[in-house]
This record gives structure tokens, sequence and C-alpha cells, in this order.
């Protein structure tokens, strides 16, 4: 009995002491620490800050804030604009220069030159995780501050722009100095340092007295530094997002859900920004021979019997809009016109008429594909619902990512999709994702082989013309090989002060280039 | 005999147990007295109240299930039921202290014996630990184990020398009433005899009144001054052991010596007692011992019995043993 | 004498034993669960909650998958008691159809992990050696594993969905019911051995089957009945962390994992499921607390 | 205990064996090549057979504690399990503590007061406490103290009062658990043999409660203690999940989301370690306050047959 008299406060210290211990280091040092900052919560962990790996949803938040690119692009269909690199030269197709900066340095002092650059690209290459860099040939320094990029086959429209945006750009001293090769410690040339980093937890950075780039009207938005210190807070649970909004523990997040949204209207102390994403959801139709997909009038008559208006509604009530094209209007070459043509607009009587003539029985089963994700599961269960009227039973097949990206390509496996797409910067770029035939067994992703089909998308994809795009829209609508279901807005709350957000090319916040009036904190 | 000479006095004594609603009457009306140095010996079947009883007196029942109805006891002349729980507490383990019948369960399994000793001998005394250690281990010596095994566990002793330690607990603040329940039940044969001659050699020695409990009339034979046999809760005959053995009057006592065993005599000509003792949630109406008893009278079935002087000093239960009592006298 | 004494007392408790087996065991433990009122009160939720899962259909104002996108997320009212989920649903439904998978995961989870513990239980018991070695030894491995961990890692490999689920936390059951038959089996084989030096003979196959299976039940019914609550906690959280029950199916975990993100804008989405959870829960403990206490005062777990 | 936590690594690789999907497509991309996907696939050696992955990810742990790197991030597993288990053994055991100074007192509490009102209310109370889920109790605290109140943050990680929350919230099960264990223990001991010999002795009831029945009473619930770590184990994944808190149990729900499956392995096989080091000081507390088995530790070696 005294042994566990003594034992029991024992233990008791001992777990105060853990708590400490585990605490310590990771709070912020209360009083002294008076330094402007700004808090914005990430739904991830970046788990690996390293610059060549691959791309998860955790990283994809904290990419601007640690690294600086070649290039950026303003907006979806611009040309390139500089950033390290101040002008590019096409040498020809396939060959191109690119002229850095002279005085870029990075926070250890290192200066980065066109050696740095290539080696950049040339490891990006070699680790094989970024696929834009997959196109290029070779790249190789041409002087001090030039390097030549070669890529395999003369770029489509935008290629070029995704492989100069792509590979973040490193001093090579600095990254074979580098015990973890810049996996939890990164050393860059931007605007902040990274101070801190708890995996899982938090990312800490402050900003750099010496960022090279002193005129930054000639750089992106986002490689300002308009406040001190710059946190990225890790919250894993979604309901803890508006939760941290209310009780000021951070000042930004894109997380937040659309029913926490309302909460946040018209409050004091808060602001709302909207912004449409990039990701489309739409229905691929199975089209191959033999599949009951195969009939365009089933395909229309899905369509019909589908009301996306509610569905947004429903799904994600103010922050999602029903889409008129496979695509939306965040792609370069969208046409807003098209918003006023009736795209099967919710028609039961019609859809019925439709399946019928397309020799559909009442009770006949169809399988969804779908991939596991809260949302998407309430539109499958919304269409699942909404089918059952017209009389067609829908099997829903949930499956994880990696399963639902094998499925996907399997003829066998589903006479409907629920996929996203986005895939890059023009119209034609969803198009390609879901419609080319030169890839995927020389069928469309919905095995579908339609000359016309391909030659309108080529057409459209190499000329960008805006009567192009129209044909390829009006004839794709038409037989509806895949329906334009709705696209996600990305909602962002922020706390009274923050003026104006700057987001990077994937919609990510840069919360340090966001502009806060002089009252912030 | 003076007032002063009775160390302690039973009157009307009644126990009740509740379990799952049904009331259990394990003790009705037991009235005796232990004169100050005797030995009385408390012989009954499992079950007939006679724990209850000991337990009554140490006041020791189970707070939740058990409760004592009626009665008073005196211990030496002094009421102890309506005693505070500490004052009881100063009663209890020096003034009157108890063995129990199953030494392997009695010892607490996780602390030292010479522990368990001195817990009792340092809650009664006020002497330093060293010296209440001290005498622990003469108390270890005394029952006949080495005091070097102070510091041992109970599951560390053998079965004999478990009860020996329980005997060193019961009598190591000299108590003046020892209540022994079926000390040797739990033993070995041979262990029996040794387990009783210590007691009844420390009792001498340390001149305590005792109440023996035990369902062995062997044992009240060779250790008891006074006898009282329980039935079914009360006490049916009771005397000094040269009376009643010499002369039981109860038919269930004279059944009791008719079932024992004897030297010169056939084992097959032992006569058990016929049918099961009486369901304490269920008494009878008349005498307890009536649907066993080979003599059955008229009235034996709806009158209750009062415990009659029948001769001086021997007590009895029984309209039959009244009669032939009178009659021959 | 001592046996004279204590005759009438092992006669008493032969007969008493016997007949307690044969006949009235089920009587007397109903009839001891009848007076504990706990337990009585437990047994009445829970059978008003099987008689919701069975009757759904006639109880339920709404089918469970009847939408309404006219009218989502909806406070509690007349029409709704419960009111409606994000598809416009009606929450009191679905919590109705709902008890038939939480319910049902709960049972038939520990009915298969206890079938599969008393089957290699049996064979660990009457094989003995080397086959007995082997299988506790694997029991000693699957018990080093926290119990939720293990679900979490059989759930990622076999993916969402109701019998994955289900197979995945019936493993939980399996040591316990694995023990308890091994030991009453290697118990009997004991006694065998005293008997008669044969090994195992047709007797001993009488025995397990009619006495030993029998006997062991009652502490297998009684931990059983505890580990249902349990898993239906554990299916809770698979359903949370996006393991377990998909929807539509109205499982109450997933309906809460489901309705997590609108906790603060309409917290009846995820009240009532929870609120069921809780009653289904406390009414099984409570019912599996007066069954052990009916079964055998003794019986602790 | 070394037996145990090897079977353990190798039943969890096999069950991760049969994983469906391929994980580098989904490391890669919808579009990535064939070529690029099978030079991953070479470059992380899953298209080895199965006893030569086995042989080389057991023998990374058992010869070099290594678990060898994460298929998504290119970092070591072992580094990442290291700094983040003490958050992760903090919970857990805080929250352990927790039930013991908080449930024993309550189990002892009923007991004392059995049948009573008190006893009742109490033990009805706990088995609320164990028939709610974990997640939605957090969830509800959170909204109370941080929402309503303002008074503890709602997550993450810094001082003390950052794992108030979380701890609580964990560790009410149980409380319940062991109030309950306690309770019937207690109720068993006290009707005793050597509880009778403790009242006969005139000692107080206090000192009969705590030096006699008290320590025999928790023999069983030292037991139960011990297997309800493996429950505080596995209830840390969804508390950290949902108090932000970077231990093991957060990193292993982000595997498995990414579809990190060696990190997930990895997790599961470290907590089990730690729970199997837990179990042994178990037994080893036991083994001090039961001198029984201490006997039999002195005596021969432990099997663990009977365990």
């Amino acid at each position: 009995m005294k042994k566990i008299v003594f034992l029991t406060p024992v233990l008791f210290l001992f777990s105060i002491g853990l708590l400490f211990a585990a605490g310590q280091g990771d709070s912020k040092s209360a009083a002294a620490d008076a330094t402007p900052e700004v808090v914005l919560a990430i739904g991830a962990d970046p788990g690996d800050l390293a610059p060549f790996v691959g791309m998860s949803n955790g990283r994809i938040t904290v990419l601007h804030t640690i690294y600086e690119y070649l290039f950026y692009l303003d907006k979806a269909g611009d040309p390139l604009s500089p950033y390290l690199a101040k002008d590019l030269e096409k040498i020809d197709d396939v060959t191109y220069h690119v002229f850095l900066y002279e005085n870029i340095y990075d926070s250890a002092g290192n200066h980065i030159t066109a050696e740095d650059a290539a080696w950049s690209y040339q490891t990006a290459m070699d680790m094989n995780y970024l696929r834009p860099v997959g196109d290029i040939e070779s790249v190789s320094v041409v002087d001090e501050y030039t390097v030549e990029f070669v890529l395999k086959r003369k770029p489509l429209v935008g290629d070029l722009e995704k492989v100069l945006c792509e590979a973040p750009i490193v001093s090579k001293t600095a990254y074979e100095a580098s015990s973890d090769k810049f996996a939890k410690n990164p050393v860059t040339s931007s605007p902040y340092k990274l101070s801190q980093y708890i995996p899982g937890s938090k990312l800490v950075f402050e900003r750099r007295d010496d960022y090279w780039q002193k005129d930054l009207s000639l750089g992106p938005k986002y490689n300002r530094a308009n406040i001190e210190k710059v946190v990225m807070q890790v919250i894993t649970e979604p309901a803890q997002h508006s939760i941290a909004l209310e009780t000021k523990t951070v000042d930004i997040s894109a997380m937040v859900t659309s029913d926490d949204v309302k909460n946040f209207e018209g409050r004091d102390g808060y602001s709302i920004f909207t912004f449409q994403d990039n990701l489309a959801v739409i229905l691929q139709f199975n089209g191959k021979d033999g599949s009951p997909f195969a009939s365009k009038e089933l395909r229309q008559a899905m369509a019909y019997a589908i009301d996306s208006k509610a569905m947004c509604q429903a799904v994600a009530p103010g922050a999602s809009t029903p889409l008129v094209t496979v695509g939306n209007s965040n792609f370069g070459g969208y046409q807003t016109k098209w918003e006023n043509e009736n795209y099967y607009a919710y028609d039961v009587a019609r859809a019925k008429a439709l399946a019928a003539s397309a020799g559909v029985t009442p009770g006949t089963r169809i399988r969804l594909l779908q991939m596991n994700e809260p949302r998407y599961s309430l539109i499958t269960q919304i269409i699942q619902y909404q089918l059952s009227e017209i009389g067609i039973q829908l099997e829903i097949n949930q499956v994880e990512a990696s399963v639902f990206n094998e499925l996907k390509y399997d003829d066998s496996a589903w006479d409907i999709m629920l996929d996203t797409v986005a895939g890059g910067n023009f119209i034609f770029s969803p198009w390609l994702l879901a419609f080319d035939q030169t890839k995927n067994k020389g069928l469309t992703g919905g095995f579908v082989l339609d000359n016309k089909l391909q030659s309108l998308l080529t057409e459209a994809s190499s000329t960008f013309t805006p009567e192009s795009i129209d044909a390829f829209h009006k004839y794709q609508k038409d037989m509806n090989y895949a329906y334009g279901l709705l696209s996600f807005h990305n909602i962002v709350v922020a706390v009274e002060g923050v003026d104006k957000l700057v987001r990077d090319e994937r919609n990510q916040i840069v919360p340090g280039s966001c502009e806060f009036s002089p009252e912030f904190k | 005999m003076s007032e002063n000479d009775t160390m302690l006095s039973v009157r009307d004594l009644s126990v009740e147990y509740t379990s799952e609603g049904k009331v259990i009457s394990a003790v009705n009306g037991v009235s005796f007295d232990l004169k100050r140095g005797r030995t009385l010996g408390l012989v009954g079947e499992t079950g007939a109240g006679k724990t209850s009883t000991a337990k009554s007196i140490m006041r020791i029942l189970p707070d939740i299930s058990s409760r004592i109805t009626a009665g008073e006891i005196y211990l030496e002349g002094k009421e102890i039921l309506c005693l505070s729980e500490k004052e009881m507490r100063r009663i209890r383990g020096r003034k009157v202290s108890m063995i129990f019948q199953d030494p392997m369960t009695a010892l607490n399994p996780i602390i030292k014996v010479g522990e368990q000793i001195r817990e009792v001998i340092i809650q009664h005394n006020s002497i330093s630990k060293k010296e209440s250690v001290a005498r622990a281990k003469e108390m270890l010596e005394l029952v006949g184990i080495s005091g070097d095994r102070y510091h041992e566990y109970p599951h560390q002793f053998s079965g004999g020398m478990k009860q020996r330690v329980v005997i060193a607990i019961a009598l190591s603040c000299n108590p003046e009433l020892l209540l022994a329940d079926e000390p040797t039940t739990a033993l070995d044969v041979t262990i029996q005899a040794q387990v009783m001659e210590t007691i009844k050699k420390l009792k001498e020695e340390l001149n305590t009144s005792m109440l023996l409990i035990t369902h062995d009339l062997g044992v009240v034979a060779s250790a008891c001054d006074d006898v009282a046999v329980i039935y079914g809760g009360e006490i049916i005959e009771m005397g000094s052991k040269e009376v009643v053995f010499d002369n039981p009057l109860h038919p269930y006592t004279q059944g009791l010596f008719e079932a024992l065993p004897e030297m010169e005599e056939d084992a097959e000509r032992l006569k058990p007692i016929g049918g099961m003792p009486p369901d304490p949630s269920n008494l009878p109406k008349g005498c307890f011992f009536g649907p066993r008893c080979p003599h059955p009278g008229e009235n034996c079935s709806t009158e209750r019995k009062q415990l009659v002087e029948i001769e001086p000093g021997h007590f009895c239960r029984c309209g039959r043993a009244l009669k032939m009592e009178n009659s021959n006298g | 004498m001592d046996d004279v004494l204590e005759m009438g007392r092992s006669m008493n408790k032969n007969e008493t034993a016997e007949t307690w087996k044969r006949q009235s065991q089920l009587g007397i433990v109903a009839k001891r669960i009848a007076k504990n009122p706990t337990a009585l009160i437990g047994f009445i939720f829970l059978v008003l909650l099987v008689l919701m899962a069975v009757f759904a259909p006639y109880i339920a104002p709404y089918d469970y998958t009847e939408q309404n996108l006219m009218n989502t997320r909806s406070a509690p009212s007349l029409e709704n008691p419960f009111g409606t989920d994000e598809l416009g649903r009606d929450v009191m439904s679905r919590v109705i159809y709902g008890s038939r998978y939480s319910l049902s995961i709960g049972i038939l989870s520990v009915l298969l992990g206890t079938s599969i513990g008393m089957f290699f239980g049996a064979i660990a018991g009457y094989f003995g050696g080397t086959v007995d070695n082997i299988i506790m030894r694997f029991i000693d491995i699957l018990q080093s594993i926290p119990g939720t961990l293990l679900a979490i890692t059989v759930s990622v490999v076999l993916g969402p969905g109701y019998f994955n689920s289900m197979l995945a936390l019936s493993i939980g059951a399996i040591p316990m019911s694995v023990r308890l038959l091994r030991a009453s089996i290697l118990g009997i084989r004991g006694e065998e051995y005293l008997e008669a030096a044969t090994s195992i003979n047709a007797r001993t196959h009488r025995i397990i089957l009619r006495h030993i299976i029998p006997n062991t039940f009652a502490p297998i019914l009684v931990s059983g009945t505890m580990m249902i609550g349990h898993v239906i906690l554990s299916a809770a959280m698979l359903s949370f962390i996006g393991l377990g029950i998909q929807p539509p199916m109205p499982e109450w975990g997933s309906m809460i994992a489901g309705g997590r993100n609108l906790i603060r804008s309409c917290p009846h989405i995820v009240t009532f499921p929870g609120i069921f959870i809780m009653i289904a829960v406390l009414s099984i403990n409570l019912f599996g607390d007066g069954l052990r206490d009916a079964l055998d005062p003794k019986l602790k777990k | 205990m070394i037996p145990v936590v090897l079977g353990v690594t190798i039943l969890i690789f096999t069950i991760m064996y049969f994983i469906p999907g391929d994980p580098v497509k989904l490391m890669l991309g919808p579009d990535s090549t064939p070529e690029q996907i099978e030079a991953k696939r070479a470059d992380l050696g899953l298209n080895d057979p199965y006893v030569v992955r086995l042989g080389k990810y057991v023998g990374g742990i058992v010869l070099e504690f290594d678990f060898g790197d994460s298929w998504v991030y290119n970092t070591p597993v072992t580094h990442e399990l290291l700094n983040r288990l003490p958050r992760t053994l903090a919970i857990a055991l805080a929250s352990m503590i927790i039930q013991i100074i908080i449930g024993i007192p309550i189990g002892v509490f009923a007991a004392v007061y059995q049948n009573r009102f008190w006893d009742r209310l109490a033990m009805f109370i706990a088995l609320i406490g164990i028939s709610m889920p974990e997640f939605w109790v957090a969830l509800m605290m959170v909204l109370l103290f941080s929402v309503e109140w303002g008074i503890l943050p709602p997550f993450g990680i810094g001082g003390i009062q950052y794992y108030i929350l979380p701890v609580f919230a964990l560790s009410l099960a149980g409380i319940a658990t062991q109030a309950r264990q306690t309770r019937s223990s207690m109720l068993e001991i006290i009707r005793s043999d050597f509880i009778t010999t403790a009242r006969s002795k005139g000692i107080s009831q206090m000192r009969t409660l705590f030096r006699h029945a008290l320590p025999n009473a928790l023999l069983p619930v030292i037991t139960v203690i011990g297997n309800g770590m493996g429950r505080l184990l596995g209830g840390a994944v969804v508390i950290e999940a949902i108090f932000s808190i970077p231990g093991v149990g957060m990193y292993m729900v982000g595997a498995i989301n990414a579809r990190d499956y060696n990190v997930v392995m990895s997790s599961v096989i470290i907590l089990a370690i730690v729970f199997a080091l837990i179990m042994l000081l178990v037994d080893l507390v036991y083994a001090m306050i039961d001198p029984r088995i201490k006997a039999q530790f002195a005596g021969k070696r432990r099997s663990k047959n009977n365990g």
C-alpha cells in the first residue's frame, strides 16, 4: 500500500513532466512576442518540405511561402511573368533560354546562378516526382545567368508554362549541405525564412531583411513580406477551423465548411472571400460498345434527370456553382455565353421519355464509381435518389483514391464515374483529360472512339480560337459523353484586418503577401 | 458465583440476514453466560447460527446484509450492543478477540505476517514501533513459529502455521475473552490436535475465557468446561460438560452422541440423524427439530418450547425431556 | 460425526445444482434480472431498440433515402421531429433505420469473433501441445496490438463498408473466447487424465459438446454482451476516421461522422445519432451488468 | 516480450501486404506514365517477393531500429515517430494517471456506499461515461470549454493547458471503467475473511479499507489499467486528429488518408511495442504489490502461458 501511495504521485509528477516536455519549445514566449504575425490554418501537414518531391494536400499550401520559381502565371492563359528569371527567349520550337536575375541570394547567403537553376531542374528530373519536368529533354548552363531548356517535343498551349513554373530553384551548395535534403529545414531565396517546423503542428516563418528582389513590382504578387511573422497552423479536423477563427486562434482559414461560413456572414470582426475552385466535378459515361451508355439518348436522359442546381444547394450552399460545360470559368478560354444556353436543365418527364426511347426498363441497374470523399458521397447520393425517379437503380461503388485511379481505366468496372478534372490553365485542359483519344489506348476517358470529337479537340487545343473552342463545346454538349455537374468555391474566412488575400496559381493563400490594415495585430 | 465472575452474558440474541429479498433468521433468541476463566463449547451443525453468535459478540457481522434484531450482550456486565463503533474498536482485539475457521483466507495475502500481528499490538498499546515488532516476534515464538519469519507472507506458510499466526493475532493483546470459531476444522487431522493443544495451553497461561465453537463433540470433551448445543439458531440444551455428556436430554443431542463412533463399537452401528436442518428462511412453526425428531409429541409441530432448567445447571428445550425428568424424579 | 452433520448439506447442494442447471437456469436468470431495476431498464430499452430495428419500415415516417433538396438542414419540427440533414432526409427516419446497422454490426461482429474464438479455443484445448502453443502464441500477439489499432489496420486493408467493418471489428472479440474455452477444456482434460491414463476418448468429445460449451456460455455471454457496446463505439470511431460504414447507410457513427462539419450550424444532425449511440451502449451495458450478476454473482470481469 | 514484438511486426506487415490498389499511381498522379510507375515501384522495392520485403522490413526494425522511409514523403519514418511518440505517450500516460486518481476513489466511494443512492448515481454516471463515443465527447468539450467559455485552447500544442481537453476527453471512458472495476473488486474483497479478521482487530474502518481492502482490490484493477492503456493508445489516434496534436496517432491518420502505408504500418507497430512495454511495467507493478507473484518471479522464469 505504501508503495502505491508512493507510486501515484510519482506517476503523476512524471506525466506532468512529460506534458511539459512535450509542450516545451512549442509554446509562444507569450508577453515578449509583440511582433505582428498572421496565422493561417492549413488542413494537412506538409510532411516533407523538400523541393523536388511529390505533391500532397499539405505541401501545396506551403510551397509559395517557402520556394521561388523561374516564372509565374498571373492568371490562367497569361504569358509567363518574371520571378527568379527576368526573361525568356525562344531559340527554336523545342529550345528556350532563360535569363536569371544577377542578384539572387538565399537566406544563407548563397548566390543563386544558372548553375543552381540547371541543377535544380536536373535533380527534379532525376527524382521523377514533378510530372511536367518529364517533358524536358535536357537542361544546361549557357552562361552564369542563362539556362537552356530543350524539350522533348514542340509544346502545346500551356505546356512550356507548366514546365517553367514547376520546379523550385534552390542553391546546390545549401541543398548538399543539408542533412535531410531540405525535408525539415529548407534554405531558399524567398522573402520569408522558415524558423520553426513542428511536423504535424505548425510552421513559423520570419521575414528576411535581406530579400534579394528590391523592386517588388518586378516579381509576382506573392513574393511580398507584408508582415513580420507568418505561422501556418495544421488543423486536421474540419470543424475545428471555424472554432479556431471564432476563438481567434487563427486569422485566416480556407477550410471553413460552407455551413460554418454562414456563422461568419455579416459578423463583426470577420470578412469572407469567395473564389471558384479549378476542379470541375463531372459525370463520365462508359460509352464503349455494348454498354448502356453507348446510347446518346440515355446519356442525355441522365443529364436531364439530375438537378444540378438543387445539388449545389444541398451539397455546398452558396459555395458551389452548377457547370455549363466540362470545366469552369476559372479556365482561360471559357465563354460566358454558355451560361445562357440550356445545359440539360432538370426535366424529369424528358428524362423518362429519353430513357424509354433508349430502351431502359424500370429497375435497370447502373454502376457508379466514386472516389471516397465526403462531398462526393453527397453528390452521388443525390444522383442515386434522382435516378430512382426515372426508374434507374444506381449502385454506388466508393473506393479509395488509389483504387479509383486504377479502376478508372478499366472499362468493365463502371457504367458511370464521378470524376474531377482540372489539369491545366485553359478550358481545353479538362477536355484533354476527359476526351483525348491519343492517350488511354486510343479512346476517351469514357472508352469512346469518336474521330470528330478528337479532331475538334485537337483544333481547339492547338489554335485556341473562340470559334474552335465553342465548336468543341457544342459537339460535346450534344453528344454528352461527359456531363459537367458542379464546381466548388473556395471560401476563405479571415479576421478583420486582413484586407486583401493573395493566392498562388494553385489557389493557395500566400499569407505573407496578403495585405493587412495597420491595426492588424 | 457473583456477577463479577460472569465474563460474557448473552441475552435473547436474534440475528437476521437479508439475501435477494429473503429474510434469513440465523439466530433466534440465544442466551447463555460464560464465567471468567472457563470454556464454553457451542456445538451445532453448519448454519445453526454459531458463527453469527460469535460475530455478534465482536459486532463484526457484515453491515449491509445482516442485522441484530433483538437481545443484549454484556461483557463484564457492560452492554456492548449500544456502544459506539469507536468504543467498540477498543474492545475488539484487546478484550475480546476471535480465531477464525479458515486460516487459508483469514490472513491478508499481501501483508507480512509479522505486520499483521504487530498491527493489533500497536493499535491497543501505546508502545514504540520497535517494541511492537519485538512483541509480534514474541507472539510468533509463543505459537511455535520462529520470530525470523516475521517478514514472510502468508503464502509461505502451511495451513497449520497460518492458523498459529491467526492465534497469535488473537492472543497478542492478552484478551479476556477468546472466541474460537471452529479453529481446527480446516486443518489436517494430524495438525488439529497440535493447534488445539496450543490454544488450550495459551488460554490457561493467559487465563482467558473462551467460547469454543465446534461441531466436534470430541473437541468439546477435551477442551470445554461447559457446553451449549445450538440448533436452528436456538440453544436447545446447555449445561456443564459433565451433565450434558452424562445425560443428554434433547433428542438432537442424543442423536449427536449416537452418531459418534466409539472405539469399542462397530462403525456400522452408527446412527445418523435423518432429515435436513431447518431452512432458516422458512422455520417450522413449532419445535425446529420437530420434523426430524424420532419421538414427536402431539403439540410439537405447533407449540414453541421454552428452555427449561431440568436439573440444576442443565437446561433443555424439549417437552418430552421435561416430562421424562419429572416422572423419573 | 462430521459426515452426519455435513451430509444434509451436501445432498441439498447436489440436488439444487442439478435442477438449477437442467431446468430452470433461464427462469432463474430472468427472475434475477427482473428483480434488478437497472438491468431491467437496460433490457427494456434494448428490446425497444431491437424492435425499432426490426420494424423500422413501419415506424419511420419517411424512407431513409428519401431526399428533399428543397428542405435541407432544417431544425427539428413537427414534420421532421429530429430535423433534416444536408440532403433533406429526415434525421429521425435515418436514426430509426440506423439502429439496424449499428446494432447488427455490434452483435454480428461479436458473434463472429466469438464463434471463431470458440472454434480455435476448442482446437487449442482439445489437441493441446504444439497446436495449442501455436494458437495461444498467436492470441498473445493479437492481444498485444491495441484493439482499436488492429481494427484500423484491418479496415485500411479491407477498405470501408458494412461487411469489412464487421470483419475488422470481430477480431477484437476472438482472444477472450479462445482463452475461456481453452481453459475449460484443459480443466476437463486434466480431470480425465486423473481418472484414467487413456488419452482423449469419446467421453471427452461428449463432455466438450454437452458440458463445456454450454458452461462456458455464461462467461462468454456476459463479456460478449459488454463487448457489443464497445464494438458499436468502435464502429462509430472507424466511421469517424473515414474507414467505417459509408453513406447512404444510416449507421449512427457514420451519421455523426458525416454531420460533424455541421456541428456548429446544425447540431441536431449529430446530436440525435449521438444520443442514440449512448442509449444503445448504455442499455447494453446495464443489461450486461445485470446478466453478469444474474448468471453468477461471483463472476466478475 | 521480444518474440511478441516480432510477431506483431510480422502480423501487421502481413495484413498490410494485402492492401489493394497501387500506392505508386496515387503518388505520381493520374497521368503518370507506366515507365515512371515501374521505376518508382522498383525504387520502393515493391516488386520484391513477400518474404524479401518482410525480411528487409523486420530486419531494419530489429537490427537498426529503422522503419524505413515514408512512401509519400522521402523522410525517414523512425525519426518522425520518435519525435512524435512523446506527445502520444504524454496524452496516454496522463490519461492513465487521471483514470487512476479519479476512477479508483470513485470506485472505493461507491463500494463503501454499496447500493445506496450515491453508489447508484456514481455507477450510472460511470456507465454513461463508457457509453459515449470519445470523438463526440471531445467535440462537445471543445464547444463548451473553448468556444463558449474560452478558457482552454481548442487545439494545437504548447503549454500544459493545450493537453487538458484531450487528456480529459480521452480518460473519460477509462475513469468509468476503473471506477466500476474498483467497486466490484472492492465489494468482493470486503466480503473476504481477512477483512473480517482485520475488523476483529479493532482497527479503524479507514485503515481496514485502505490498508487491507484496497491493495487487494487493486490487483485486478491494475490488469484492467494495463489493458486500458491499449484503448488509450488507440483512442489517442482520434483525439490527436481532433485536437491537431502532432503525435503518432495524427501521423497515422494523415498517412491513412495519403495511402502512406509504410507510415501506417510503422505507427501501429511502434504503438504496439509501447503497449507491450507498458504491459511489462504493469506486470512489474503487480509483482511489487502482490508478494505471491513476486515469489513466482523470483522462483522461476515467468511463463506467459497463463497471462
